[in-house]
């Protein structure tokens, strides 16, 4: 049944072959995200009543349990609603003849491989699978980025590609290296296989693991936005279709981070402490919130600000991993989820403010809340959410990482970050919110809203992100609870 | 009981000699320029005129024209009320703080100087700018001065202050009451709008304060700020003299004769400080507008010295 | 037979030093096709002695692979993308010549020094051989900075490829076998990706210097 | 807990607030209606609120804790604790709460159909919601959150009149530093927890140390002091209260910097517990710098609605004065002292949210009825809203701390509690001290002065622009509210005892030592007895005998100069027989005298310009004075200019766009890390 969500999207692609015309492919679109959200519940409910979900069949290679059925929960809603979203967001651009139909059937199958990767990325218990997977991910949106084909978005395809190869390619040398450090220790069978790895993980050979972290780390992160691999990243995000955008922000960056957290286990718990991962995951991270700050403060476009401020929430996520102390965890995996809903919501946003006034610096955007009065409003308590002010969810997480931070003696390291984070909201202040005021020139934008899916799709996400700012459903709370188990080590 | 005999008391003494003071600073001026010079008494004869008269009031001012001379007067005799002619008759439920004597006053300026803004002339702002300016720079050292006399006599109350400064008996003169009694002068000298900050006699717009302030009124209006001004004066000059030329040790007998004795030496320090005052208003010359802050810090600078004399000398 | 392996790894490591000399795009991919057939070597190599000793054939299946992908397909298809520009000589690079080969080698002393602290590779020879590897690796993405043109990425990153493959093969006789089989696959989609865009970069820019795509910046 | 018990009563509070929200939600559509609503509900909210403070404050209840709501995210709670000091500034909001939403029916009314009138009443009834949960906030977390959702929305609510550019520059300011500032308080905060392993704001703090407690204390000054707006951390203030909407205004200068005195009595006295006596010195010397700052950039200004603002940092400096004495006397023992300075302080408090919030309620209605907030536009209003111009007298009053209004008892109280701390005795404190006393009376009178200039230029004289001109009286309902803070003040000012005894209890708990015996004589005396003086004011007779002396003058008169008569006759114009309202004194002339005086703190720039040939007979003089803050100038500019240029800088050295340096940056991280794990 779970392997379904493997097959779910390769049968998309063959359907959407045939298709004729445009509703169609919407209509598969939809229809397969459906069938992904109901699989993903499925999965959710197995895994939440036997704590991991697994089949013979290649023996065991798809495995599932609570800490990736979060990202895959994480990773299918956002897809929905992105693919919501994006029946308006297409039609729009159709509209207007950016792009042709035959197009459109291109943007829906590189979807739906990219789906499928990342999906196998989560539900495999390879490394190596999960390597294979996650360089797919970036084969699959290669184009997609560049789906405007225009100068800025091949230049950012072009960056984006060749950074993330290198970076996947050095990952590679790190699992050459699990596996080295491993091969004594388990037979060929069920090599690379985290599970294995990490019930075996006191036999592993501890220097060449650490070597192997180190490729591991450094190639996941450039794919996770960790600076300073996090280059790609604004120019990718910025240029991608927002759709495309919200994805790569809010799925695939938590699933490199996942591949991270799997390895870190490992680590830690080979090494019976988090002082050698856990240094190098916090000073990634706290260097990531750095450069966000730093390229924050004078930002000119908003989608790359946008995107900058992901780099930050990467960057707090492996820092809280780093600290590995029970509730430093639970609140990194939180922000997880938290940053993935708030974030994509945001780039919907902007791709309808995009659409509407066609310009991406903010100094051309003027009176929002008059001319999109939904996105406007949604975007404004967006940012609002995203730098971390109650009560918005990522406020609860971030919270609880300072905690953490604090509670480890790290008084110093938790005041830079707060100081850190008060300089991005400052910064995103002071660049952004000039855009809702005043009142745009009647001469080119004509105020209403186009994309209505997509208005209902980022309604939806303003109000998952409110609501889980003060509440969360007991069985997610103990799902977060498993996962944070698995992270500790079991 | 003691209350009423009080009030009267401060009634014949403040409110009914107060034009005198003014009739007998301009008697002096007068023989020290080798003139003969208005009557001593000639001020009750311009109240009695001007009471007399009917009042013109501008068509732009607005009530609170009006009501201000009497709440100047008003403000006058209160304040007046709180300042003991002689520590031997004081109120037992009149709770006389020096704080509030000034805050009492500010009450009157505050409306005087809202009734120059009220006929939209020139002259009336430009006084009440004027009076704002000197009266927030004197401000400092009146504190200062409160506070000093205050920690000497471990209160803020007039009445407290004069009983000690009494009590201290002969040995009042000392560093710490001079630098105030000096800071104190200055202070008269400023709310009463005198030479040299302000001089009563011209109606000059470069020179004119207060005149500048009152000019609109007529009548018994104007009798009233007039009486109010001099009532003021006379009450200042009472709090000086009785705070730092304190003679009562010499009053040996008790009872009304005491009183009486007591009275009469209150008047006597009130002519000598009528003299000085006189003689400086003779001697000098009305400084430039902006060498009033000068004035005013020299003042402060007075207070502080004292204050510091007071710590320094240990509580003298 | 080990020191056949440990020649051969060091003329790996010759060819990635060579690719650092070169000039011409066609040399480039002549090279690149040299250290092809030596990785095919090795692989035929090893898996001759797994078929003896294990009996498995995984490795020599592998061997096959990179002889049709690394040797044949990869050098035809940047052939192709390639055709217009070959013989252009690469003037400008942000050092000269000598300098990178000297960095290089210095890359490799790096990697003995850094790799030597691992216990886990301890036997000498094992070592070497993997040092050799592992010094391609770096090698390759050092000629990825250092060349300008998008040819030089793709080369690098294929040679980054070579270099990890060997290490694999040299370390723990090759990765679980489906593993691999993705490995080639994404590296092909990989190569024929960046083909494709090296041809629209072409189209939009007429220029395959990577150098003029410097619109995205801050 | 009973109907009318403080907590239950509370809870009703609380409740009634989110009704009104949610009405203003559902009754978008008829704005009229929602506004009735809205602010009918936000009024008896407001009396709710008053109820059950007085209930607590006069009952004299135990501190209570409620848990409302404990979210399954950690630390994430709302739990509320209710003590003396909450219930005292619940008081103040609830009273000012009332008056304001009174004031808002009528005022509101030009909002309608030509602004989100919705958007406002939510904002406006959140904004009063975060305020309350600020005061009743039972660990740190929540007291955090609530302090940022005041400051978020209060940001919108400055904005909300956002057509005008310079309403978006003072919003700018105003959330950057309020954001800053509130990172610091969270620092502390976290600090706070580090220690002692809780949120819990009733949790004691021994287990704090010495030196993190200075810390902490540098921290909540700093982010208190820039709520606050204490100079030189004020530079948001003026700009961001002039540009909110009048009720709005009031709210903030009325209550919401003094959250900010209350983040300093919570954490530093009752949490920290006074601490050190240097704390007290700081505080001391910054009350003093504002005072004076605030009020001659209060006496300066010609904008009605920035004066106001800058004599609210003004009397900020006069609590943080308070505040400081508390400190001092508290660490040196002293108790009775700190009891006296605390009842001062808590009384300023009080008071200045009446006063000032009756102020800034009439100088919108100014703004209602003639669209200018420029003083030199003014002028001849109390002939055409005499109401208001009653009322705004009341309160010009009160603010210039004149007998008999309640401005006067406060400041008197700080006089005394300053000349009480001699008692301390140590050469430095005295001389500090008397500068303090020394400043505090220029201030006063700097800023009877300055109330002077805003009263007789706006509402005497002459109209000086057709908008003066046209004005007419506003709506019943605002003067209404203007009306019942006005009384207000004026009953504490003639009955401060009323006030004392109901601080009374909060002192004691704060100090452990009350007030109250302290205090002799019958309800018209309020008289302090302490060991060093015994000093004793009456406004109440006062004003009495004045009123006798008054009536008395009345008959005296009447029997010399017979029935009063008078004419009534052009002002005295020289003969020159053409007063225009342009030949009246105006705002910037009558404050020029001190502007010269105090030129070396106030940076202005003139400009004169000829137009005409000749520099003797010019066809006509342009004449152009800026003024700016030399603090702004020359430290806050620059900073933000080197900022921004540093992170222009920065940017474009990282992301330069070459896709080999960012290969490089990866070759290097992944050299870096080889060589890490390498050399250990």
């Amino acid at each position: 049944m779970g392997l379904v969500l493997w097959i779910a999207p390769l049968i998309a692609v063959a359907l959407s072959q045939f298709a004729k015309k445009a509703r169609t492919l919407h209509a598969i679109s939809i229809g397969v995200s459906l069938v992904m959200l109901v699989l993903a519940g499925y999965c959710t409910h197995a895994v939440m009543v036997a704590g991991e979900l697994t089949y013979t069949i290649f023996n065991g290679l798809f495995l599932i349990d609570s800490l990736s059925i979060i990202i895959l929960d994480i990773v299918t809603v956002i897809y929905f609603l992105t693919s919501i979203y994006a029946i308006g967001y297409l039609q729009e651009e159709v509209r207007h003849g950016k792009i042709s139909s035959e197009k459109l059937r291109l943007y829906y199958m590189l979807m739906y491989v990219f789906l499928f990767a990342m999906v196998v990325a989560l539900t495999v218990s390879n490394i190596g699978i999960i390597w294979v997977a996650i360089e797919a991910t970036t084969l699959a949106s290669a184009f997609l980025v560049g789906f405007q084909n225009d100068h800025n978005s091949l230049e950012a395809a072009w960056k984006y590609i060749i950074i993330c190869s290198v970076g996947i390619a050095i990952t590679l040398v790190g699992i050459i290296f699990l596996h080295l450090s491993s091969v004594d220790v388990i037979q060929s069978g069920d090599a690379l296989k985290w599970n294995v790895l990490l019930s075996e993980a006191k036999h592993l050979d501890e220097p060449v693991l650490r070597f192997a972290f180190i490729f591991i780390l450094i190639g996941f992160g450039t794919k996770a936005g960790l600076a300073p691999m996090h280059t790609w990243l604004p120019d990718a995000h910025s240029q991608a279709p927002s759709p495309i955008s919200a994805l790569l922000s809010g799925v695939l960056l938590n699933s490199a981070m996942y591949a991270i957290i799997r390895c870190l286990t490992i680590v830690n718990k080979n090494s019976g402490d988090s002082q050698f991962a856990g240094r190098l995951m916090i000073g990634f991270g706290l260097l990531s919130v750095l450069t966000a700050a730093i390229f924050i403060l004078s930002q000119k476009d908003y989608k790359r600000l946008l995107a900058y401020s992901s780099i930050e929430h990467m960057g707090i996520i492996a820092l809280a991993m780093g600290l590995f102390t029970p509730l430093s965890i639970f609140a990194g995996l939180l922000h997880m989820m938290n940053h993935s809903l708030t974030k994509s919501m945001l780039f919907l946003a902007s791709g309808n403010i995009l659409q509407k006034y066609n310009a991406r610096e903010i100094s051309k955007i003027q009176g929002l809340l008059k001319t999109l009065p939904i996105t406007g409003t949604v975007f404004l308590l967006g940012l609002l959410a995203i730098s971390g002010t109650p009560p918005f969810s990522i406020f609860g997480s971030e919270v609880n990482v300072f905690i953490s931070v604090f509670n480890a003696d790290q008084a110093g390291l938790g005041i830079v970050l707060i100081l850190l984070l008060a300089i991005i909201f400052a910064g995103i202040a002071a660049t952004l919110f000039r855009v809702f005021f005043g009142s745009a020139d009647a001469g080119q934008v004509q105020p209403g809203e186009t994309n209505l899916p997509g208005a209902l799709a980022i309604c939806v996400l303003l109000i998952a992100i409110v609501v889980t700012g003060l509440y969360l459903p007991d069985g997610l709370k103990d799902l977060f609870i498993a996962a944070r188990q698995i992270v500790l080590g079991g | 009981m003691s209350t009423i005999t009080y009030l009267l008391l401060q009634i014949v003494m403040i409110i009914l000699l107060a034009p005198l003071v003014n009739g007998v600073i301009g008697k002096i001026k007068a023989l020290t320029q080798k003139r003969t010079g208005a009557p001593v008494l000639q001020m009750y004869f311009d109240l009695h005129k001007l009471m007399q008269k009917s009042a013109v009031v501008s068509d732009v001012s607005s009530w609170i024209f009006r009501v201000t001379p009497y709440i100047v007067f008003g403000t006058a005799v209160v304040a007046a009320m709180l300042v003991p002619v002689s520590v031997r008759i004081l109120p037992d439920s009149i709770p006389g703080d020096m704080i509030m004597l000034f805050y009492i006053l500010a009450l009157g300026r505050f409306f005087i100087c809202l009734a120059a803004l009220d006929t939209g002339s020139a002259f009336g702002g430009m006084g009440s700018s004027r009076e704002v300016m000197i009266s927030s720079l004197i401000e400092p050292s009146v504190i200062v001065v409160i506070f000093t006399l205050g920690l000497i006599s471990k209160s803020t109350s007039v009445f407290i202050i004069m009983e000690t400064m009494a009590q201290r008996g002969s040995s009042f003169i000392g560093p710490v009451t001079i630098l105030l009694f000096l800071a104190m002068l200055m202070i008269l000298i400023a709310e009463t709008s005198r030479i040299p900050i302000d001089d009563p006699a011209t109606h000059l717009e470069l020179t004119m304060v207060h005149e500048a302030m009152i000019l609109e009124y007529s009548g018994r209006h104007l009798a009233l700020m007039e009486f109010g001004a001099v009532i003021k004066q006379m009450m200042l000059m009472t709090l000086m003299v009785n705070i730092f030329l304190p003679l009562e040790s010499f009053v040996t007998v008790a009872g009304f004769p005491g009183v009486a004795l007591s009275l009469l030496i209150y008047l006597g320090k009130m002519l000598v400080l009528t003299v000085i005052i006189a003689l400086i208003e003779v001697n000098t010359v009305k400084v430039r507008f902006f060498s009033i802050p000068n004035l005013a810090a020299l003042s402060f600078i007075l207070a502080f010295l004292g204050f510091m004399q007071y710590f320094v000398l240990g509580r003298s | 037979m080990e020191h056949y392996l440990d020649l051969l790894s060091v003329l790996m490591l010759l060819s990635a030093i060579m690719l650092v000399s070169h000039k011409r795009i066609r040399s480039y991919i002549r090279t690149f096709r040299l250290q092809a057939i030596l990785i095919a070597v090795i692989a035929g190599f090893m898996g001759f002695e797994s078929l003896m000793t294990e009996g498995s054939i995984d490795i020599l299946v592998i061997c096959v692979i990179i002889i049709a992908l690394k040797v044949v397909i990869i050098p035809m298809l940047l052939h192709k993308t390639f055709a217009n520009v070959e013989d252009v000589v690469e003037k400008d690079f942000y050092l000269n010549i000598p300098i990178l080969i000297l960095m290089s080698c210095v890359l490799v002393v790096f990697s003995y020094f850094t790799l030597s602290g691992i216990s886990g590779l301890a036997s000498g020879h094992v070592n070497l051989q993997v040092v050799n590897a592992f010094s391609v690796i770096l090698i390759g993405f050092f000629f990825m900075i250092s060349r300008k043109k998008a040819i030089g990425q793709i080369i690098g990153y294929l040679v980054m490829e070579n270099g990890i493959f060997v290490t694999a093969i040299f370390s723990t006789h090759g990765m679980p076998f489906i593993v691999d089989i993705g490995i080639f696959i994404d590296m092909i989609t990989a190569v024929l990706i960046m083909g494709v865009m090296v041809v629209q970069i072409n189209e939009k820019f007429d220029s395959i210097n990577i150098n003029n795509l410097r619109n995205l910046r801050g | 807990m009973g109907m009318f018990e403080s907590d239950s009563l509370l809870c009703l509070t609380i409740i009634i607030y989110m009704t009104a929200a949610l009405v203003a939600l559902v009754f978008s559509g008829q704005q009229r209606i929602s506004i009735l609503l809205t602010q009918g509900l936000c009024m008896l909210a407001g009396l709710s609120g008053a109820a059950s403070a007085l209930v607590f404050l006069l009952s004299k209840e135990e501190a209570f804790h409620l848990n409302l709501f404990s979210s399954p995210i950690p630390f994430l709670s709302v739990d509320i604790a209710f003590d003396g000091l909450a219930a005292f500034f619940l008081l103040v909001l609830s009273m000012l709460v009332f008056c304001v939403s009174l004031y808002s029916i009528g005022y509101l009314s030009h909002y309608i159909g030509n602004r989100n009138v919705c958007a406002y009443q939510i904002l406006y009834v959140l904004f009063i919601l975060s305020m309350l949960l600020v005061f009743v906030a039972g660990n740190g977390i929540l007291f955090f959150m609530a302090w940022e959702a005041m400051a978020i929305v209060s940001y919108f609510l400055v904005v909300f009149e956002s057509e005008n550019p310079e309403t978006r520059k003072a919003g700018l300011i105003y959330i950057v530093m309020t954001n800053v500032s509130a990172a610091l308080v969270l620092v502390a905060l976290m600090l706070m927890y580090q220690y002692t392993g809780s949120f819990d704001l009733s949790h004691s703090a021994e287990q704090i140390p010495g030196n993190i407690k200075n810390v902490m204390f540098v921290l909540f000054l700093i982010g208190f002091g820039t709520k606050g707006g204490i100079a030189p951390l004020h530079v948001w203030l003026p700009r961001a209260h002039p540009a909110a909407p009048g009720p709005i205004s009031a709210l903030m200068s009325g209550i919401m910097i003094k959250t900010a005195i209350y983040g300093l009595l919570r954490f530093l006295l009752d949490y920290l517990g006074a601490g050190h006596a240097w704390w007290g010195y700081v505080l001391l010397a910054l009350g003093i710098f504002s005072a004076v700052m605030g009020v001659l950039y209060a006496f300066i200004s010609k904008n009605i609605k920035r004066m106001l603002a800058h004599s609210s940092v003004e009397n900020m400096g006069i609590l943080f004065i308070g505040v400081g004495i508390v400190l001092v006397s508290a660490a040196g023992g002293a108790k009775e002292v700190a009891a006296l300075a605390l009842m001062a302080t808590l009384l300023h408090c009080f008071f200045h949210a009446i006063y000032k919030g009756s102020l800034f309620l009439s100088v919108g209605s100014i703004h209602f009825a003639t669209h200018t907030k420029n003083m030199e536009e003014l002028g001849g209003l109390i002939k055409r809203m005499p109401v208001t111009a009653v009322l705004c007298l009341g309160g010009a009053l009160s603010i210039a701390a004149i007998v008999p209004f309640s401005g006067f008892v406060s400041e008197w109280l700080m006089y005394q509690s300053i000349f009480s701390s001699f008692v301390l005795g140590q050469a430095g404190l005295n001389i500090l001290l008397i500068i303090t006393a020394a400043a505090l009376a220029m201030a006063a009178a700097l800023s009877a002065g300055s109330m002077i200039k805003l009263y007789g230029i706006s509402f005497l004289g002459r109209p000086r622009s057709s908008f003066a001109e046209s004005a007419v009286e506003v709506p019943k309902a605002m003067n209404a509210g203007i009306g019942i803070l006005v009384s207000l003040s004026l009953l504490f000012g003639l009955f401060p005892r009323i006030a004392v005894n109901l601080l009374n209890g909060i002192v004691s708990d704060l100090l452990g030592v009350p007030i109250k015996d302290q205090l002799t004589g019958n309800v018209l005396l309020v008289s302090f007895p302490l060991h060093i003086n015994q000093n004793a004011i009456s406004p109440a007779l006062a004003l009495g005998l004045c009123v006798v002396v008054v009536l008395l003058t009345l008959l005296f008169l009447r029997g010399i100069g017979g029935k009063y008569s008078q004419r009534i006759y052009g002002t005295w114009d020289c003969g020159f027989k053409a007063l225009t309202p342009r030949m009246q004194y105006s705002g910037r002339a009558f404050s020029k005298p001190i502007k010269i005086v105090f030129r070396m703190f106030i940076k202005s720039t003139r400009e004169l310009k000829l137009v005409g040939d000749a520099v003797y007979h010019p066809e006509s003089i342009e004449y152009n004075v800026k003024t700016e803050s030399a603090l702004e100038k020359n430290v806050y500019l620059p900073f933000i200019r080197g900022v921004s240029a540093l992170s222009e800088k920065l940017k474009f050295m990282i992301q330069t766009g070459s896709v080999h340096a960012y290969l490089l940056y990866i070759f290097a991280a992944v050299l870096v890390l080889m060589l890490y794990n390498r050399v250990n």
